[in-house]
């Protein structure tokens, strides 16, 4: 598949591109971060990206969606990232909708595809029980009972959890921590009895939950899958969630490399724009190179997702590896070209900053990765 | 007196000053006391050991006792705190004035001027900022703006000074002004004490991406101050500045003060263990073991060369400009450190606020936000390259 | 004629022109002909199967037929070479000539000089070799001593050029010379090309780290060089070199040919497996399977990079200043993934001559020598740098 | 103990210095490279060495030393290394010589230590069968037979291995490679039957050798130690030779870092000396740096040695990674800041780049010494 923008791509990433200028509120952000409690997700904004039909991209007409795939929803989350403007597409679209078009019944999608798409319903994956990324350390259990099964286990780091009105939920039936045979994925109402929230602002602004499960009863139809290994479903939506991910970090990538070379091509200091200087230049020059190659990964690694060929995994994990490296270099050089303006809460370049390093962090950090692509390529 | 009878007399001294409650494990002595007129002591227990210090000139032992010292030897010094590490103290007042400006002052100063302002920083009456960088003169500190104007036996004072560090709690300022705007830019600058009790000054806090922080905006309205508050001559300013400059760095390059490690909050590897689920024995990731490894062995490195550092100025030779190099490097140290340790403590480092978070959880990720700072301020590391290729290796310009 | 219909005449073509032994696995085709005078066919099927290809014109598809091309389209040779690949073979007939010379003398040279040496190249009658660097003048090409003074219809060209690939195995060589040392340096050069066998033209090779190089000195002494054998205005020379820079660097940041990869011999988890004594499954140390994953991925979003930017010009898009970013890259890439697989290797590939040790063995160690001057030759990476901050990112003087 | 060098220490250091003046042969090293076989130890140089007293610094006045130690050895080390001047002082004296007074019997050292001090007799430590250092995997055997011992095996990479009068050879009596326990330390004359050796030039002109061992006969008064685990042994002397070569490492560096900087005070390129461009002077403060951090921890490491106490190996471990990672920079950047020239063979820095190469590898590269540091500090 082409690397190159075909003319749709281009006009949706000009529409995308005009609702970012439009919508993007920096200093929202920081009120935000400031104000107590955690905020909700922004109903107004996610009513308008509905009917722009981004909730409607990836997913096929049959259930109300465009039939159009990852290549053109990174388009969008690219230009969402490049304003940092917050959104539960991650959660909602790709990780909870994404399950359930992987492994829900025609039953499940009937249900939920359709509201997901028209911005009725949130969702979110509550898989995480560690500090670091490492999906199969399941320890909630989902036992069997006469009526039903029961559901008892802590959740950590659920992306718009405080927001979701359901969750898909990774549990074990069986095994041990870090097997991956014996998982369930089970559908769970945030109302439940036994859901017990604890909401937190992160650094960039995101919110997350940790979601208690305390006996909570699952009905049969709640379950995803049958009894077979879950492990496959769950690599498959990391690969999606991480290469959406990636565009958005891309964006913000961005951002922070175009407003720090146009400082060093304004400020002065001894006498001469700071961007003359050797030293800062040929870092500028690797640090262009790192993006030109995150922005060629990010591309190929959506079009990997369409097409789902063998090679997916390793595309999807060589993306998210890369762009959390080009993330990180673009924090710690975005902040140290701007000096020390670039420390204080008042400038725009530490909010991407933190973007990137929540990002980079947020499904498995480079190090991650390169063990998963290893392992991927049989080594 | 012997090295040796010296220390019988200063274990006697701290037998009889040093209250038991500023000692040894449960010490209740503060990392810190930074002294000004806004401090009063939590208790009585402390002031009491804090005066004793001041009294017998032990707060800065090497300088004269005209000036609130005690005039001891390096190696006096150096005895000193052998003893009082061996009972778990140490002089807790500590400033500015006495790491930065005190030392300036010796050499600079009038004699007036010394004996006006140094036992008032020895006893720590007087609490200190700096007031160097500008908003348009970062690196290129050279550049300032603030400009002093002679009228009558006062300098009339207008401009801003950032990253004034603390300047909200301090009572003086020392301050880098132009005098002449003509000269070329070394050379109009002078070096003023500044009240901060004066009309025209105020101060305004900086909020840094980790949050509040000591540094302030400080701002100088037609400010009266007298001439002789000038330290060195008019226009020599930048000399002093030079001298003071390498204090701070000298400064800036301790790894760690009274043996507490420089990074605070848990170390890297109890996060380890507590992230990976590993309470002992060897660690489930040999790219996380080596990456702790490499950055306790840098420290190892680094400890060792400022070990040497010490012993070698110790032995006569003096600090050049490779204190350049002790500042770029622990800074850059301290960051790649506090990077890995909120890489290791994942998804719990990321959270700013909300349910059941406390100042406590969050102390890993504003440390790691808070030194970003430091290959900035005090010098930026590219300002420490450029020194140590010109000074130290000597590279053309 | 259609796309479709010119593959059917390809197709064809091949069936009848190409001998079983040039395709498919067990080919013997050799992965290069350099050609010139020196060269002889090892076997009568290659010889059978280049003519073949040159009196098509698809040596050098692209260019006129009245230069010894065929006149394709992009597109059309886009075709050609898919059709060559499906039966596994291409041409091997690979020079600069082709790749550098031809393509300047294209866009500058006069008719007569195209109708005289461009079919030579196309043909591989004639080997080409580049005069360029000079001793005191690496990274600044343009600083050139080797002089070429007017005398009637001639030149007389004295001086010395150093990295004269190939230059003891050339017929001819394509100089930069000084025409006028008054002018600005980038105005007093001229582009000649010199037939090796005049008087007074001497090579020497050079010896690198790794041994015996293609790397030549050249020497000119009063070498007569007649002044049609000047491309574009005299002291114009600048502007064809440049346009032949830009070849070279879109010739190196290919990361491979014909998909055969570009770091010669066994690959780096072939190293690891014998190394680490694992034939299969995963290899027992987390941080070198990190590494190798590293590289691997890196050279996976390089080429997808190399693709996009192909793909683009392809599209009508130039290729700009951005081809320094494919020298810089792929050659600290390739130097980064043979460092790591000579240190995969151990003390295996320490090991430079004796008892037992044939080339085959210290293949890895030769590479990952030569590999040294990648990221020198052909532009140190320094130069690339500077030209993406100046010319791609627009950051000032 | 103090870091800085006690007057006798800088006498010995004046008189290591004026004697590498005195016989740097880089020339030599390029010839020896391009003749036919390998050649022995320099018998003319190391006559010189053993009368300057070098052979005798770490041994007790007992056996004919001097009762000096590490600090004194490393001073003389960090000369040679300056020079690339090359000598048997680390296969033998700190080797061969070390293990013998590590694990020796007295009948051992009185017979031997006195001969390596005169430079009569030369040894070296056969212990590697991998091509990663990896000194616990021993498959070489010794098994017990009626009149003594069979030693069977292949040693690689055998240092000097072609001049040595005896090995010191680590076997293995039971268990499987990899285990810690079940290791011998085996005294064989060279030329006993069923020993034969392949000598191999290196490419800094260091000879090694690879040692076949076919059922050689080794009398019982041959073996160093009880069948008590030999893995303690090894350590500490691998602690010695890490550090030893890293004194060595430090002088090659320094060479190194000192032509180029001398490099780029001279050499101009677009109307400038290149060392005024500031890409080039970071790069250089840079290196500046580690060549710092390397001077001090070596002087640590030789005192480390000395004393002996519990952090010995630690020290030794971080001491080798960083020499590795500083030679390794140091032979990049020694290089590329040269150009073109500095990929010629007539050029002295690529001699120096594969000696730091050679020597970064050999008794474990900076991978090895991380993990090995990590272990010993018990994560």
């Amino acid at each position: 598949m082409s690397l190159l923008f075909s003319e749709e791509q281009s006009l949706l990433k000009e529409s995308a591109a005009a609702f970012v200028r439009n919508k993007r509120d920096l200093n929202a952000l920081r009120v935000r971060r400031s104000s107590p409690g955690v905020p909700q997700v922004d109903r107004e904004i996610w009513s308008e990206m509905v009917e722009l039909g981004w909730t409607a991209i990836p997913f096929e007409e049959a259930w109300g969606g465009l039939g159009l795939g990852f290549a053109e929803l990174g388009i969008v989350m690219e230009e969402l990232g490049r304003g940092l403007v917050q959104s539960p597409l991650l959660s909602t679209v790709v990780l909870y909708g994404g399950i359930i078009e992987i492994a829900g019944s025609s039953e499940h999608k009937q249900r939920i595809l359709p509201e997901v798409i028209a911005g009725n319903s949130l969702g979110s994956f509550a898989y995480l029980e560690s500090a670091r990324h490492d999906p199969l350390h399941v320890e909630t259990t989902l036992k069997s009972q006469r009526d039903g099964y029961r559901l008892t286990g802590c959740k950590h780091f659920v992306l718009d959890g405080g927001s979701a009105d359901e969750f898909v939920v990774l549990a074990r039936e069986k095994g041990r921590p870090g097997d991956d045979d014996g998982l369930r994925l089970a559908l769970v109402p945030a109302d439940s009895e036994g859901v017990e929230l604890e909401n937190h602002l992160l650094i960039d602004g995101r919110s997350v939950s940790n979601v208690h499960f305390r006996e909570v009863v699952v009905e049969d139809d709640w379950l995803l899958t049958g009894a077979g290994p879950v492990a496959g479903v769950v690599d498959q939506v990391f690969d999606r969630a991480t290469v959406a991910l990636s565009s958005e970090m891309l964006g913000g990538i961005q951002s922070v490399f175009d407003m720090t070379i146009e400082y060093l091509k304004v400020r002065e200091q001894f006498g001469a724009k700071i961007g003359s200087f050797q030293g800062l230049k040929h870092r500028a020059a690797r640090w262009f190179c790192e993006v030109e190659l995150s922005k060629a990964i990010v591309l190929k690694a959506l079009r990997a997702i369409d097409e789902n060929g063998p090679e997916t995994l390793q595309i999807a994990s060589a993306c998210k590896a890369r762009l959390s490296d080009t993330a990180l270099l673009s924090g710690k050089e975005g902040i140290q070209m701007h000096g020390g303006i670039g420390v204080t809460d008042e400038h725009d370049v530490g909010l991407f900053m933190k973007h990137g390093r929540v990002a980079e962090m947020m499904f498995g950090d480079s190090r991650f990765h390169q063990l998963r692509f290893a392992s991927s390529n049989g080594y | 007196m012997t090295k040796e009878e010296f220390r019988v007399q200063v274990r006697t001294w701290l037998d009889d000053h040093c209250p038991p409650a500023c000692r040894g494990k449960g010490s209740i002595l503060p990392d810190i006391i930074w002294g000004g007129r806004q401090f009063t002591y939590a208790h009585p227990d402390v002031e009491r050991w804090v005066k004793a210090l001041v009294d017998k000139g032990w707060t800065v032992p090497s300088w004269p006792a005209a000036y609130g010292g005690a005039g001891l030897s390096a190696e006096e010094v150096q005895v000193l705190h052998e003893e009082m590490s061996a009972i778990g103290t140490y002089s807790p007042l500590f400033s500015y004035g006495m790491s930065m400006l005190g030392p300036a002052l010796l050499e600079y100063a009038t004699e007036e001027q010394k004996r006006t302002h140094l036992p008032k920083i020895a006893s720590g009456e007087i609490r200190w900022c700096q007031g160097y960088s500008e908003p348009g003169a970062g690196s290129d500190l050279a550049s300032l703006q603030c400009s002093a104007v002679r009228d009558g036996d006062d300098y009339i004072v207008t401009g801003q000074k950032i990253w004034t560090s603390t300047a909200d709690k301090s009572d003086w300022i020392f301050c880098l002004v132009r005098t002449d705007t003509h000269a070329p830019k070394h050379e109009g600058i002078s070096f003023l004490l500044i009240d901060m009790a004066s009309p025209g000054v105020s101060t305004r806090p900086i909020e840094l991406i980790s949050g509040a922080s000591p540094f302030c905006e400080t701002f100088f309205d037609d400010v009266r101050v007298p001439v002789e508050n000038r330290v060195h001559e008019e226009n020599k300013g930048w000399t002093v500045a030079k001298a003071l400059l390498q204090h701070e760095r000298t400064m800036l390059s301790a790894s760690n003060r009274r043996s507490k490690v420089s990074v605070p909050g848990r170390g890297l590897l109890e996060v380890a263990r507590d992230s990976l689920r590993t309470p002992e024995g060897s660690l489930p990731d040999d790219t996380l073991r080596a990456e702790i490894a490499q950055v306790q062995m840098d420290r190892l490195c680094y400890e060792t060369l400022h070990q040497k550092n010490t012993e070698a100025r110790e032995a006569g030779h003096g600090m050049g400009p490779e204190g350049s190099m002790f500042k770029l490097y622990l800074s850059e140290l301290n960051q790649r450190t506090s990077d890995l340790r909120q890489r290791l403590n994942g998804s719990d480092s990321l959270v700013w606020n909300g349910d059941g978070i406390d100042e406590k959880e969050i102390a890993i990720t504003r440390e790691w936000l808070y030194g970003k700072a430091a290959t900035i301020l005090g010098g930026t590391s590219e300002v420490q390259l450029n020194i140590i290729a010109k000074r130290v290796l000597g590279l053309p310009d």
